[in-house]
């Protein structure tokens, strides 16, 4: 796997911000589970500054990424963020690629000033506070969970038709925990009956005495809000324990690894995600990224893509590189992305109407079936 | 049979034991007295192989001994150590099996077990009791025992009789005359000096890391002026 | 490097060091184990951001609330557990610890697993100074006190102890309750310090990091702690430019220095100034000869 | 002579083996009592009960008439009784002076807090208990070893040590299990003077267990023989001695040397 | 009832994976008298051992089992070159030890990071995955053979140490190294054979863990579940160490199935409290008195 950039290689920032290069900060998982999608997500990053650099970079400055590993860790996460912005000097943040690491450092980016855009981060949270009060300084390019949560409960109710809708989640983390309950809020809106709901906590590999329990309530949807290591343990184990309710998770599915490690148990489930993977939009770049590193394109790099495109416009836009002056432009930024047309919405900091893609897993394979979206 | 020349043993900074040499002849009881911290337990456990010495030879049977005290061990030395070293854990019997590890016949160990307990008939009362609750002159009985379990030709006892009762202490150096008997050869440890001086064949006078005296133990005995100046007042 | 940056490592220094201090009279000075310090510091953690969010404390004021909260936990735990002997005690302490976690990760109060952002930012240099002189202050008092001595008596024969009329059992009390409040308001500084808390920052691991200061600046030595907390925690912050091999090389330093100087950087020593006195005198009298503090091999 | 230790009925039992049983005795204040017996007889036991490492199975053990079987070590020890160890349990690590000096913690009662802020309680405290060490190590000849690490003291001075220990605790009753084990006999005796000495000097009742019968007759006022957790005989030197039981289970024969 | 059932068997399997790992930790601190913390390191080792074997090497399943558990056991025995005899020969007290071991554990853990990656690895599949299924209740197929081989080892392993002189000599060695040597017992060979089964049962675990889960760096954390079984049942009972991790995995299932699965680690590490204030040595764990 491709190595990061090294901290060490960088010079000692000058406290001067009018310099030839200028800082962009970046965290993730590089290592950990999330692991191949952190590498993706900066590898992309690396990517496409490289390319705005080699065309001339932006208002005449090189832009230098620096980029820390979160391992999947909120705690880490606010660590490299401090240290980002206040040693590195960054004049604003991409990442990181989970709703827990995201709303752990939104107060640090408040706090240093420094505006941060979120890549697939998706809970509400994470740009608007316990108040509903949105966070000056942080941002995202992807629908929200309360959004997905309802196209996930819509879907299996009115489309697949399903009435009795099992869940399992990690109680442990903020995106399973908001898309659980949104599912929960709009499957019941919509007449449907939520028959067992079970939670596990980040880290367990085994989950048969909650899946047992499930099998019991005999659902015909199992809702599985979190991300693909878990969403494989517990698909293979749920087989096993004969539940053959259709399975059905969110963003945190979409991965090689996946299919690798549960190929049979979850044939013909249903993902929402993003995009739709095979869209003409989007092949450009994979075929660019796929050159250059020699490995497939996961979720979050179309995500980390169009937020550097926000970025990137943002940046002009301020015509500086002044953090809050990015910040003010972020408020309005509207860029074609790969993902769709993103309009940064000034009130919640999230791109306004952008639709999901539903997604069936049909021999081993992401399969789109529609866009679509909860009203 | 077994001989010691020009031994030397550091404790970090301590000169321990400063040039020793010691001879033992086979079917002898051999004495080593001397106050405390003269060295003493430190000249056995150097045999047996638990300190290295700095410098010296030490032969066994015309050769070298091995390094390591297993291999020692299975040439026929054994220690009875001071402070008894039982195996708290296991229990009586388990402890003079433990003695006869490096044994494989079967039949004999079951006698020489049975001579144990004829010898210490208290051992066989508390045959299955954890030794590590054991009287300390229990404890003392079982480390004996457990030396005789492994047949040894030489066998090396420090303070075989601390903390015994006198009937006892009496008792153990019949025990060690009947070792005698049995043709195996002893390296005696004692602060009862009397006592090991009386059975013994030879005996040595360590002071201070350094031999003040040998000679046939009888002769030592009578020395009027040696007694004072090593072994105290007293008598 | 930036003097913020600095700033940050000593403030995080700091924050260990007050609870390695006080894992350093329970470890060091009175012969008790604890895997347990980290539920400890986040008892602490989570007191002081509770009065300071939601009852409006003020920052000090809620750190010593903090510190009292993890005694208080701690007296319990230490009713039920400190007639353990060796191992176990120090596998109850383990679970207490990991048990305090898992608590929390189920108060949804306090944001539970998922963990509570948006702790205001109160731990500075100076504070953390200031009560770490005081809490070293504190310490070398007790320790050169008859009840410092009753301390390391337990630890070095505890049968011997009881007999010579030392209630043991009422002074692990003291030293587990004392080094408890320590963790506690290290606990409490962190929580300020970082702005956010999760109970999984409390692992075992962090206990165990604890300990590891405790013994690499040597048992019982007071300075030998301050030297373990400060070294160690800027190590990680040092090798975070080997990047992935970072946790590599640590966990390699741990072994190495187990290996080779098990009985810690000062071994027991204390740097004072009679002993640097000392120690002058000995280096001039050596002539040129080099020397490291605390002499012995 | 008023008693000061009395043992009734006192029984103790490990699971079905009775350690010490149904014994009874008295200790008179200011006597020096040997208790001696065959190994495995019981006396440690007995020490254990009566310094409440271990509890009583059955009994009583009354100290200046009142009850102490039951109450924890350290409460027995603020009765007045303490002990030494068959097997050595000093304060290894730490200096003689140390080992004397944190026994002397009952001479004072400054509280913690006076201890953190260093107050005048505080600091008239500590100095009576340095001036107490010193008085200690002079009696027992220790000065010239202070300084000494107690677990690289030779092993006759070790013993000492642990007398002197335990003499900082001002005790009324002094219990030493075999004091004498691996001293040569010069060494025995001196240590046989040592313990007249100091029970003139202190006002103890001393309590002994020794298997060096020369300690044992020369300062023993009473005697009392165990064997298998029983008393087999009570008395003077001379009737000990001469007690066809106590011969037959313990002396032996001939005339015993040391 | 059969969901009950079901609950059960779900419950004696996780044990059984919990028994596999903590045989070997009791093992090791029956002799060593420490916890072992590096076992899941080696554990972990042995996953990707057979992991690379069966895929990189393409050996089949029988064989790479076997090289993986020896490699372990190697592992271990190299482990305990390094990381403990240097203590050991200095007497060191148990404390170094845990610390040596955890710094064992987390250099073995990052350097897999470092250098094998982060991601985690699925096993080719072996093993069908249908379960036995008998009515309501289904049995997985790795589950009876991972119930098995626990049993299999365990039964081997008290065979060794309550039959066998060389088991004899574990236990003295565990005691007292020093007297141990004087009745002729080559401890060093003593402890590189407990060190040595210790990490071929930990290879063991390893694959059988790694083919029912995934393989990743940080599988030694599970460790943790069958280091409380062990202590549950009693450190260096080898039978407790069993019948400890059986009832915990039981004891933390039906937490999961009938109370709630958030509660599931905290009535596991409430339970050990517990036992530990109960039975202070455990289920089987020996009493000891100290002896003035
Ligand atoms: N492990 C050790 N470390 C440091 N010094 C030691 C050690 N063992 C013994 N010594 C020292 O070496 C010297 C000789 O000790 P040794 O035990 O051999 O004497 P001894 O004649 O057996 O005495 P005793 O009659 O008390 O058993 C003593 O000064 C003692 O303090
Ligand atoms: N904790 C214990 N558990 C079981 N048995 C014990 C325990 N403590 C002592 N015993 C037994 O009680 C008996 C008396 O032991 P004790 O130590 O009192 O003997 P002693 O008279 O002091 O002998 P010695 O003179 O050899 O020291 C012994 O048989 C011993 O095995
Ligand atoms: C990569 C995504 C699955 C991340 C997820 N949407 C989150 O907010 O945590
Ligand atoms: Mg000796
Ligand atoms: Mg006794």
């Amino acid at each position: 796997s491709p190595k990061p950039t090294e901290p060490a290689a960088i010079d000692e920032p000058t406290e001067d911000v009018d310099v030839e290069v200028v800082n962009v900060g970046w965290i993730g998982s590089l290592t950990g589970d999330q692991a191949v999608w952190g590498n993706c997500e900066f590898n992309t990053v690396k990517m496409l500054f490289e390319e705005i650099n080699e065309n001339g970079g932006l208002l005449g400055k090189q832009i230098n990424v620096i980029g820390y590993d979160t391992r999947g860790d909120a705690m880490e996460a606010v660590n490299a963020v401090r240290r980002l912005t206040s040693q590195d000097k960054i004049v604003a943040l991409i990442g990181p690629n989970a709703s827990g690491q995201a709303i752990a450092i939104s107060s640090v980016l408040e706090e240093m000033k420094v505006p941060g855009i979120a890549t697939v981060a998706t809970n509400p949270k994470v740009t608007v506070d316990d108040n509903g009060q949105v966070k000056p300084f942080n941002f995202r390019v992807c629908f929200i969970d309360p959004y997905q949560g309802a196209v996930a409960a819509g879907y299996a109710k009115d489309v697949l038709g399903f009435t009795k809708a099992a869940i399992l989640y990690d109680v442990a983390d903020d995106y399973s925990q908001g898309l659980t309950e949104f599912f929960e809020m709009t499957f019941k809106e919509k007449g449907g009956e939520i028959v067992a709901k079970e939670g596990f906590k980040f880290g367990d590999v085994d989950f048969r005495p909650q899946l047992s329990k499930i099998k019991e309530a005999n659902p015909e949807v199992l809702f599985m809000p979190y991300f693909f290591k878990e969403a494989a343990l517990s698909a293979n184990q749920a087989r096993e324990l004969g539940i053959d309710a259709v399975l059905m998770g969110g963003d945190g599915w979409p991965s090689e690894v996946l299919i690798e490690m549960a190929k049979e148990a979850i044939e013909g489930s249903y993902i929402v995600n993003h995009l739709d993977f095979a869209d003409p939009d989007v092949q450009d770049f994979k075929a660019t990224y796929t050159a250059k590193y020699n490995l497939p394109v996961e979720l979050n790099g179309y995500l980390a893509y169009d937020a550097v495109r926000v970025l990137e416009q943002a940046i002009q836009n301020a015509d500086s590189f002044d953090s809050v002056a990015i910040r003010d432009a972020l408020k309005t930024v509207s860029v074609k992305g790969i993902t769709g047309q993103i309009n940064i919405s000034a009130d919640t900091h999230n791109p306004e109407g952008k639709d999901a893609a539903i997604i069936k897993i049909v021999d081993g394979d992401y399969i789109f079936q529609q866009k679509y979206s909860a009203e | 049979m077994l001989k010691v020349e020009n031994l030397n043993v550091y404790y970090g900074g301590i000169h321990a034991l400063r040039g020793i040499d010691i001879e033992v002849q086979e079917g002898q009881i051999v004495s080593i007295i001397g106050s405390n911290g003269a060295g003493k337990s430190t000249l056995l456990n150097a045999i047996t192989g638990i300190v290295k010495p700095k410098e010296g030879l030490i032969t066994y049977k015309g050769n070298e001994i091995p390094r390591t005290p297993h291999k020692i061990v299975k040439l026929g030395i054994c220690q009875v150590p001071e402070g008894r070293l039982i195996f708290a854990n296991l229990t009586v019997k388990d402890n003079l099996m433990m003695g006869a590890y490096l044994r494989n016949d079967k039949k004999k160990i079951e006698e020489d077990l049975e001579k144990v307990y004829q010898l210490f008939p208290r051992l066989l009362e508390r045959i299955n009791q954890m030794a590590g609750t054991l009287s300390g002159g229990e404890q003392q009985m079982l480390a004996m025992g457990r030396g005789l379990m492994s047949n040894p030709d030489l066998i090396l006892l420090d303070e075989p009789s601390l903390g015994l009762a006198p009937l006892l202490v009496r008792t153990i150096f019949e025990i060690i005359e009947d070792i005698k008997k049995m043709n195996k050869t002893i390296l005696l440890v004692e602060q009862n000096a009397y006592k090991a001086l009386s059975i013994a064949d030879k005996a040595y006078i360590l002071e201070q890391g350094v031999i003040k005296k040998e000679g046939i133990a009888e002769e030592i005995l009578q020395d009027k002026s040696i007694l004072e100046a090593y072994l105290g007042k007293a008598h | 490097m930036g003097w913020y940056y600095i700033q940050g490592i000593l403030i995080l220094s700091g924050i260990y060091l007050m609870a390695v201090l006080g894992l350093s009279l329970l470890t060091g000075f009175t012969g008790l184990f604890s895997f347990g310090h980290a539920g400890f510091m986040a008892v602490g953690a989570y007191t002081t951001a509770a009065m300071t969010i939601k009852f409006n404390v003020p920052f000090i004021l809620a750190l010593l609330i903090g510190g009292l909260a993890a005694a208080l936990v701690s007296l319990v735990i230490g009713k039920l557990t400190l007639n353990l002997k060796g191992d176990y005690f120090c596998i109850a302490t383990l679970g207490f610890g990991e048990a305090i976690r898992l608590i929390l990760d189920n108060v949804q109060y306090f944001g539970g697993a998922r963990g509570w952002p948006g702790i205001p930012l109160k731990t500075g240099l100076m504070n953390v100074i200031i009560f770490n002189v005081i809490a070293v202050v504190i310490l070398v008092n007790l320790i050169k006190s008859r009840h410092g001595r009753n301390l390391q008596a337990i630890r070095e024969e505890e049968m011997a102890s009881q007999i010579i009329g030392i209630n043991v059992f009422k002074y692990k009390m003291i030293s587990l309750a004392i080094s408890a409040a320590y963790a506690g308001i290290a606990g409490g500084m962190l929580a300020h310090y970082t702005g956010f808390l999760q109970p999984k920052m409390f692992q075992l691991i962090k206990s165990t990091e604890l300990t590891i200061m405790v013994i690499f600046g040597g048992l019982g030595s007071i300075s030998g702690s301050i030297i373990g907390a400060i070294v160690l925690t800027s190590l990680p912050e040092v090798l975070r430019a080997f990047d992935r091999w970072r946790l590599v090389v640590y966990g390699a330093s741990v072994i190495f220095i187990m290996i080779t100087r098990p009985q810690g950087l000062m071994g027991g020593y204390e740097i004072t100034i009679t002993n640097i006195k000392k120690l002058i005198s000995r280096i001039t009298s050596l002539g040129k000869k080099k020397h490291t503090i605390g002499g012995d091999n | 002579m008023s008693t000061i230790l009395a043992l009734k009925n006192v029984t103790k039992q490990f699971g079905g083996l009775t350690a010490v049983g149904d014994m009874c005795f008295d200790v008179k204040k200011d006597s020096i009592s040997g208790l001696i017996g065959p190994n495995g007889a019981g006396k440690t036991t007995i020490f254990n009960l009566i310094t409440g490492i271990y509890n009583v199975t059955e009994g009583e053990i009354l100290f200046e008439g009142n009850r102490v079987d039951g109450l924890q070590p350290y409460q027995i020890a603020d009765t007045g009784i303490t002990r030494t160890f068959q097997n050595i349990r000093l304060f290894k690590k730490l200096t003689t002076y140390e080992n004397i000096l944190t026994a002397c913690h009952y001479n004072t009662d400054y509280s913690i807090l006076d201890a953190v802020i260093r107050n005048k309680k505080f600091r008239t405290g500590e100095k009576k208990l340095h001036q107490q060490v010193q008085e200690l190590l002079e009696i027992m000849e220790l000065t010239d070893r202070k300084d000494a690490v107690a677990s690289n003291l030779p092993y006759g001075l070790q013993r000492r040590l642990e007398i002197a220990r335990a003499l900082a605790l001002k005790p009324k009753l002094l219990l030493l299990d075999e004091p004498a084990a691996g001293m040569n006999p010069d060494e025995t005796i001196r240590l046989m003077n040592l313990i007249k000495e100091v029970r003139d000097r202190f006002n103890l009742t001393v309590l002994v267990i020794e298997h060096h019968m020369d300690l044992i007759m020369g300062i023993c006022d009473k005697i009392v023989v165990l064997n298998f957790g029983k008393k087999l005989a009570e008395g003077t030197t001379q009737e000990i001695q001469s007690n066809s039981k106590v011969i037959e289970a313990y002396l032996g024969e001939e005339d015993v040397i040391c | 009832m059969s969901a009950f059932l079901q609950q059960m068997i779900n419950g004696l399997s996780i044990g059984s994976v919990y028994a596999l790992m903590a045989v070997g930790y009791s093992l090791v601190y029956s002799i060593m008298n420490f916890s072992n913390f590096a076992h899941g390191g080696v554990i972990m080792i042995g996953a990707y051992m057979g992991f690379f074997l069966m895929t990189a090497l393409e050996l089949p399943f029988a064989v790479a089992f076997v090289l993986a558990a020896i490699g372990a056991g190697l592992l271990a025995v190299s482990l305990e070159r390094i990381a403990y005899r240097p203590l050991r020969k200095r007497n060191a007290p148990f404390l170094y030890f845990i610390i040596s071991a955890m710094g064992a554990s987390i250099f073995l853990e990052n350097i897999v990071v470092a250098t094998i990656g982060p991601t985690f690895r699925t096993y080719p599949k072996v093993f069908s995955s249908t379960p036995f299924q008998f009515g309501q209740i289904s049995v997985g197929r790795l589950d009876a053979i991972m119930f098995l081989i626990s049993g299999i080892s365990l039964m081997m392993l008290v065979y060794i140490i309550e039959k066998t002189k060389t088991g004899m000599a574990i236990k003295s060695t565990a005691y007292s190294i020093r007297a141990s040597t004087l009745m002729g017992v080559n401890t060093d060979r003593i402890i590189f054979i407990v060190f040595g089964l210790g990490g071929v049962l930990a290879g063991i675990a390893g694959v059988l863990f790694g083919m029912k889960y995934t393989v990743y760096p940080q599988i030694g954390f599970i460790t943790m579940k069958s280091f409380i079984a062990a202590v549950f049942g009693g450190l260096g009972s080898l039978p407790g160490a069993v019948i400890g991790s059986i009832l915990l995995g039981v004891i933390e299932t039906l937490t999961a199935g009938y109370f709630s699965s958030q509660y599931r680690d905290l009535i596991a590490f409430i339970l050990l409290i517990a036992v530990l204030i109960w039975r202070p040595s455990g289920l089987m764990g020996k009493i000891t008195e100290d002896k003035a």
